[in-house]
């Protein structure tokens, strides 16, 4: 018996979904099971008039369990997370936390992750922080550091090679 | 009442005139703020990576402030949404409760839950009161209708319970109201700066806080109020930008809370950090005299 | 007792399939006191009752034990086949080797197992079961009727016509309810008014009926057959003998127009001496005194223009509230439903905006006597809307609000469409904003076809928000069918909103001692089988408190809780479960714990002289009692038995579950 | 013979107990004498110097009636329990302790191993360097000595032998021991088994006005700042009375003290505590209780500070579930 998308020839990948379903269970989020598709979501998407992000679209995908179509897509990469999707669902069904997990899923099979994240994750494995102090300008044109401004220092990670490792572990960790 | 600051990420490292107006006008009102060492990132900016790696950063933060046995002063939204979120797992689940513990011994510490979690907004009007806020004012600000921003962070989820009501917020007009400053409804008012979108759209993002000037503007705001670091990156630091990318000519001033109040208890805008907003603050007349 | 036969059903396969059923009355042969043990397919059939009453009436069986399904579904069956054979109904005893055996094991052997532990421990306590006698109560055949909306005037109609005492009461001026409220009725597109005035007329001219208008129902004693009800009869200030409903005090009154009209949904404003609505029944003044300046000010100008203008001389202001005590045998609860404040989905911009509306709304704005007088315009400016948008499920399917369906809002949005093409010419844009269109009922789906037909805008998606800029209302909509998000700009919203309890639901069932289901709607005894009945005996509901239902239902169910009701109120008497709480008043010592605690108010402190001493001790009404146990349960002297299900008749029974008879302690 | 033709034997013996049962006896004052009137006394060991061998020589059934008080705990009272049964016609269990327990019978919330460990090593107040327990044989150098063995769990008196009337209360009132001693005397004895008290509960007894019984919290009695002259449990302390069965007047409440439950479980209740448990969960926070939070009945619930010793106070080792098993 199988169930197979004839665009892709995708087979349903029903353990990756409980998994994922799991997952949100875990983490007192929800189960993305309960949507009946009223598409509220994707109607207040902040991403989709931009990007064509439809949240209803993702959790439709989940439940059939095309994750691989997802996890291959850049879509997921579009999110804003500014939950409203989730806030409004009338099924308490979180589409943005969905998203979370596609992500974080891709991470872990190691396919690249796009933008700036490798980047500021970088920063706060050596300091603790996503960036070091920026020099920033003023509105008459000078330019001014932390330091400049009379506020007090800022304390850093009181052991940073222990910081290092601990969180290294974290990052690949599954949840 | 004590606190300590949780700084963050941006407020620490950038948003400079944020932190100079927390420290400025909170004592004013009775607060006093302890720094704590040995903070960092909430991990909220890394959840598309590893949602563990979040849970075990906020985690260590939240039991650095169960160390002291102190409350949180966690003024930007995106923390106040991870720290929330993991006080919410840690607190709901036993087993991620042990797993993550066992990962802060090897630092030293341990998450308890002991602490509260505040925000600028409810903190002002939750705790200290609008009466302590209308006692200190020394100065009337002039006739101003300013669009308050909140953050969608401080919003929503709202089911683990946040700072303001997440469809119908009214606490920051409520301060505003008190500092003698208007602040109209308007339909926009929930939506997103753009920022998250930052680190890999950067376009998109831009033109998503582009829209929102846009419609800010034309509904004859004098101006916005926020109060959230990432959003006032977005709004007033990448204001030209992010206005040009939708075909804009917004002009929109935007400045924190904490500098509006800071300027209605008379401080000097310089202790504000005044001169670091890049939108046109100026146009607001906000510098008169001191009553 | 002392000849015990035991009877296992093989129930066809549904037991005997997991159950070794012969086993079973072998073994229980040899215990004992069992003289008979039988097994038959199907014991609950005429030829399985013939087996018991043979066995009554050739072994002498003076209890029995029958192993089959649950009691809730036979035990009366086999209570009755006793009693036909000539034995003590209440010395039958039950083992349920159905749902507690053969239906939840998957092993042949240790369902059996299980099963015969059952009936071995029915069996030890049939032996100790003693014979019960019912009581009798005689009925008082009178009949009240709470609500006077479409269902309550509905089984009033039924049960007056049956020749029974009916008093209606309705707490509002007049009776007629949400039905009243309604322009037309789907899917007939009858008029509401036309249909229900003439039953509303019915009511009142009614020899059998007494209408209790502006009346609530205090507080309820009594059971079935015998309730006494007090009824609080609000002063309408107007003698209602007098006036003739002319409505020139209405006209006169200075707070003319400054009233929000609750009627009307707050879309117009009233007096505060007003008629309800023009077709209201009784068709009589009413006086609010809450709004009502010589009521709050004691004075109303240079005297109250109503009492100048009554002709009649009908106005009274020295009215006051009267309680009047009813004796009933029978009740229906017909209270009806509220529609859910759309201000709790703040995002749809209800509380935002004035051309925001529900649709109960619109239905007042399209009704000729409406604020409108039948003319659907713009609540903000009067100007007729050439755009008009409906969201379906507004807080309906909602986990965040109301879990269930409201039943009748995708057919009220369809109905409306007409009405509004109606009352605004065909160039009217209308969209509908839909989860799913649920058209269920007789002539339902026809009715959708036919407006699909209608040049409609149909937007499968659900908007997450209403955005309002001053008069400019937009949406946005992704719309599932074509994949595709909408913009729709709009003069008018009208939202569709969940059908939920009526806000003192709570207060009401409490007082009438009726339970709730999780919703808040009053919990019928069985949702397929006893749909009409409650908990309590003799109560029955009907229409939209016990769940969202159109008129349809609404009047099937009327008639159907009356018909029950009727089944009592023909009956001269009743008989008493005598299953029920006993006291020794021996072992009490009236501490009264029990006495707060009885959810039907049955017990009471009886005081008795005792060689010359005053004592106290409970005692409770064979016919109050329900035999819930609770006070069987709290008597810490252990004075207070349930009857048949004493603590040795139990503890005989665990004593085989757990082959251990030694109770312990100190007796 | 009938007994009444003849001068009684009588017996008095004492198990694990403190002693006030003995004081109770001496209380019925002058009557004292006419019970030596129409009773000797054979056995006593806390007034009469007789040896267990001398009872040991009695013959099977000689004594006619002995009150026995205290529980069991320990092999010697065991086995006195087993050697005053035989040899008396009547045994009567005299006292909480011997009818169910008593409060030694508390200590089977613990083991033996437990409470030596708590009375000879862990107590602050004791010294004991060389950790020396008790043990059964101690060798000397004259010598072996014994000691009796120290059981497991404490038993009322009914659980180690066959007994004809239970006397409860702590101690039991005068008056119903001059009852017992009367009927013994008259020869007009209840059915074997019988429990020598009236069927109600102390509530019958009691002189306080009751009406509602609805707690909305549970006080202790020096949370109190005035007791009314009103039922204490509708004043949320936690009195017994309604569970216990009566016979003493009521004279703890009588001095505005809750009844613990001394008199035992009434006639038709199978477990004291579990009846006075079920009552009390029953009424507190009657009103609105569907509503409260899961924190404001924790909040209730926590007013019931040690629930064993309150509910169980004299019955825990007569009760259903009677010890704490280890694990």
């Amino acid at each position: 018996m199988s169930i197979t998308d004839m665009t892709s020839m995708a087979e349903a990948q029903s353990d990756l979904r409980s998994e994922i379903n799991k997952r949100l269970e875990r983490l007192i989020l929800g189960v993305s099971d309960y949507c009946y598709q009223c598409a509220k979501c994707t109607s207040g998407c902040e991403s989709h008039k931009l990007l064509e992000l439809e949240p209803h679209q993702i959790v439709a995908l989940l439940k059939r369990g095309l994750i691989d179509e997802m996890v291959n897509s850049e879509i997921i990469w579009t999110c804003m997370s500014c939950f409203k999707c989730k806030e409004r669902c009338p099924q308490k069904v979180p589409p943005v936390d969905i998203l979370f997990a596609l992500k974080n899923l891709t991470v872990l099979t190691g396919k690249q992750v796009p933008g700036d994240y490798t980047q500021m994750l970088q920063s706060v494995m050596s300091i603790g922080y996503i960036q070091d102090r920026q020099t920033v300008p003023t509105r008459s044109g000078d330019t001014v550091k932390r330091e400049d401004l009379g506020l007090p220092v800022l304390s850093g990670l009181q052991d940073p090679n222990g910081f290092q490792n601990i969180i290294t572990a974290s990052a690949v960790e599954k949840i | 009442m004590k606190l300590a600051l949780y700084p963050g990420c941006l407020m620490p490292t950038e948003q400079y005139a944020y932190e100079m107006s927390i420290r400025e006008t909170l004592p004013l009102m009775g607060v006093e703020i302890v720094d704590l060492p040995g903070f960092s990132c909430c991990g909220e900016p890394l959840k598309s990576i590893n949602q563990m790696l979040t849970l075990h950063m906020s985690a260590r933060n939240l039991s650095i402030a169960d160390r002291e046995g102190i409350d949180l002063l966690v003024p930007c939204p995106m923390c106040h949404l991870a720290l929330s979120e993991a006080k919410n797992i840690l607190d709901g689940n036993g087993e991620m409760k042990k797993r993550i513990n066992a990962k802060l011994r090897e630092e030293g510490l341990e998450y308890i839950g002991k602490q509260r979690l505040f925000h600028i907004i409810d903190l002002v009007h939750d705790e200290i009161g609008l009466d302590t806020i209308r006692e200190r004012v020394k100065k009337t600000l002039p006739d101003l209708n300013m669009a308050a921003h909140y953050g969608c962070h401080i919003l929503r989820p709202s089911e683990m319970g946040r700072p303001v009501d997440s469809e119908n917020p009214r606490k920051m007009e409520a301060i505003l109201l008190s500092l003698g400053v208007r602040s109209e409804d308007y339909a926009e008012k929930l939506d997103c700066c753009g920022g998250p979108l930052l680190p890999n759209h950067p376009e998109t993002s831009l033109a998503k806080t582009g829209q929102k000037l846009q419609a800010v503007s034309e509904q004859g705001f004098d101006g916005m109020v926020l109060a959230c670091p990432w959003c006032q990156k977005m709004f007033d630091s990448k204001q030209t930008k992010a206005a040009e990318s939708v075909g804009s000519r917004a002009h929109v001033p935007v400045l924190y809370l904490t500098q509006l109040m800071g300027l209605a208890f008379g401080i000097d805008d310089a202790k504000l950090g005044l001169n670091l907003n890049l939108s046109p603050v100026d146009d607001l007349g906000l510098k008169g005299e001191v009553e | 007792m002392e000849r015990i036969g035991v009877f296992v059903c093989h129930c066809g396969i549904n037991i005997s399939s997991m159950v070794d059923v012969e086993s079973i009355v072998e073994r229980v042969r040899e215990l004992d006191g069992v003289v008979e043990a039988k097994s038959y397919k199907y014991m609950c059939s005429d030829r399985g009752a013939q087996i018991i009453k043979k066995s009554i009436e050739e072994k002498g069986i003076d209890g029995a034990v029958i192993a089959c399904c649950s009691p809730r579904m036979h035990e009366p069956t086999f209570r009755g086949v006793a009693e036909d054979g000539g034995m003590n109904p209440f010395t039958v005893e039950i083992a349920n080797i159905r749902e507690q055996c053969s239906w939840a094991h998957d092993s042949r052997e240790r369902s059996t197992e299980k099963a015969m532990k059952l009936v071995m421990s029915s069996v030890a306590k049939a032996r100790l079961l003693e014979p019960l006698e019912r009581g009798r109560t005689p009925v008082i055949p009178n009949a009240l009727v709470i609500g006077g909306g479409i269902a309550g005037i509905q089984a009033s109609l039924d049960l007056a016509n049956e020749g029974f005492r009916v008093y209606l009461v309705e707490k509002d001026p007049s009776i007629g309810g949400r039905m009243a409220q309604l322009d037309k009725t789907f899917p007939t597109l009858d008029c509401s008014s036309c249909i229900l005035t003439p039953k509303m007329m019915e009511v009142y001219h009614h020899p059998n009926i007494d209408l209790m208008t502006y009346s609530e129902v205090l507080s309820i004693e009594g059971s079935i057959g015998d309730y006494r009800v007090k009824v609080r009869r609000k002063p309408r200030y107007v003698d209602v003998d007098r006036c003739t409903g002319c409505g020139d005090c209405v006209t006169a009154c200075r707070m003319r127009d400054r009233i929000p009209d609750e009627f009307n949904m707050g879309l117009s404003n009233r007096s505060a001496i007003y008629i309800q609505f023009p077709q209201a029944i009784p068709l009589k003044a009413v006086m609010d005194s809450e709004t009502c300046l010589f009521h709050r000010f004691g004075k109303c100008g240079d005297g109250p223009l109503c009492v100048e203008a009554c002709e009649a001389e009908a106005i009274d202001f020295e009215q006051k509230e009267e309680v009047a005590e009813l004796n009933v045998g029978a009740i229906v609860v017909a209270t009806g439903y509220d529609l859910l404040d759309p201000a709790s989905l703040h995002e749809y911009g209800y509380s935002r905006s004035k051309n925001v509306i529900t649709t109960l709304e619109l239905e007042r704005l399209i009704s000729s006597s409406g604020p409108t007088k039948g003319e659907v315009r713009l609540p903000s400016s009067g100007e007729r809307p050439r755009s008009v948008t409906m969201i379906m499920c507004v807080g309906s399917r909602d986990e965040t609000q109301c879990s269930w369906c409201c039943r009748i809002g995708c057919m009220t949005a369809l109905k409306q469409v007409i009405l509004l093409r109606e009352n605004l010419g065909e160039e009217v844009e209308i969209n509908i904003l839909y989860t799913d269109i649920r058209s269920f009922g007789k002539g339902y789906e026809e009715f959708y076809r036919n407006v699909r037909a209608e040049n409609t805008n149909f937007f499968r998606g659900r908007p997450s928000e209403v955005r309002i800029r001053n008069e400019d209302i937009r949406i946005d909509i992704f719309d599932t069918i074509t994949n595709k998000l909408f913009e729709i700009r709009t003069d008018m919203v009208v939202l569709v909103p969940a059908v939920v309890p009526r806000a003192d639901s709570g207060e009401f069932a409490r007082m009438m001692n009726l339970s709730r289901s999780g919703d808040g709607f009053l919990l019928e005894a069985h949702l397929k089988l006893k749909p009409m009945d409650t908990f309590v005996n003799g109560i029955f509901i009907a229409g939209c408190c016990q769940g969202p239902k159109d008129i349809t239902d609404t009047v099937a169910q009327a008639s159907g809780a009356a018909s029950r009701a009727a089944g009592i109120l023909s009956k001269k008497e009743l008989e008493n479960d005598p299953l029920i709480a006993v006291v020794d008043a021996d072992l009490c010592s009236g501490c009264r714990i029990c006495i707060s605690l009885c959810p039907y108010s049955a017990i009471e402190p009886v005081v008795e002289t005792m060689a010359g001493e005053e004592v106290v001790h409970a005692e409770i009404n064979e016919v109050l009692c329900q035999g819930c146990g609770a006070c069987v349960a709290a008597c810490p002297s252990g004075a207070i038995n349930q009857m048949g299900f004493k603590d040795n008749q139990i503890l005989a029974m665990i004593g085989v579950l757990n082959d251990c008879s030694d109770a312990g302690g100190l007796k | 013979m009938p007994v009444t033709e003849r001068k009684l034997k009588f017996a008095f013996y004492w198990g694990a107990s403190c002693g006030g049962c003995e004081i109770a006896v001496l209380d019925i004052d002058e009557k004292i004498l006419d019970v030596a009137a129409a009773a000797d006394i054979l056995f006593w060991p806390v007034a009469v110097d007789t040896k267990y061998s001398d009872v040991e020589a009695m013959e099977d059934g000689f004594i006619d009636v002995c009150f026995f008080n205290g529980a069991i705990r320990t092999s010697e009272q065991e086995e006195l329990a087993h050697l005053l049964r035989r040899k008396s016609g009547c045994l009567v269990a005299f006292g909480s302790c011997a009818a169910m327990g008593g409060i030694p019978g508390l200590a089977n919330l613990a083991n033996r191993d437990k409470i030596f460990e708590t009375a000879y090593l862990d107590n602050p107040s004791t010294s004991n360097p060389g950790r020396t327990l008790p043990s059964k044989e101690s060798r000397v150098k004259e010598g072996t000595l014994t000691l009796p063995e120290f059981h497991d769990r404490v038993r009322a008196l009914h659980q180690v032998t066959d007994v004809d009337y239970f006397l409860p209360g702590c101690p039991p009132p005068t008056n119903l021991i001059l009852e017992a001693v009367n009927a013994v005397i008259k020869g007009e004895l209840p059915p074997k088994g019988s429990v020598i008290a009236p069927e109600k509960s102390v509530c019958e007894e009691c002189r306080f006005e009751k009406s509602e019984k609805m707690l909305t919290e549970i006080r202790r009695i020096y949370e109190v700042e005035k007791v009314e002259d009103r039922c204490l449990l509708e004043q949320g302390i936690i009195c017994l009375g309604p569970a216990t069965r009566g016979g003493c007047s009521a004279r703890c409440l009588d001095a505005y003290m809750p009844c613990t439950g001394c008199g035992g479980p009434t006639p038709n209740s199978m477990d004291q505590g579990g009846k006075m448990i079920s009552a009390l969960a029953s009424i507190l926070g009657l009103e609105g209780e569907e509503a409260l939070p899961d924190e404001e009945i924790e909040r209730l619930l926590d007013g019931i500070v040690d629930p064993v010793g309150t509910f169980y106070k004299y019955g825990l080792a007569a009760a259903l579930i009677n010890r704490r098993l280890e694990g």
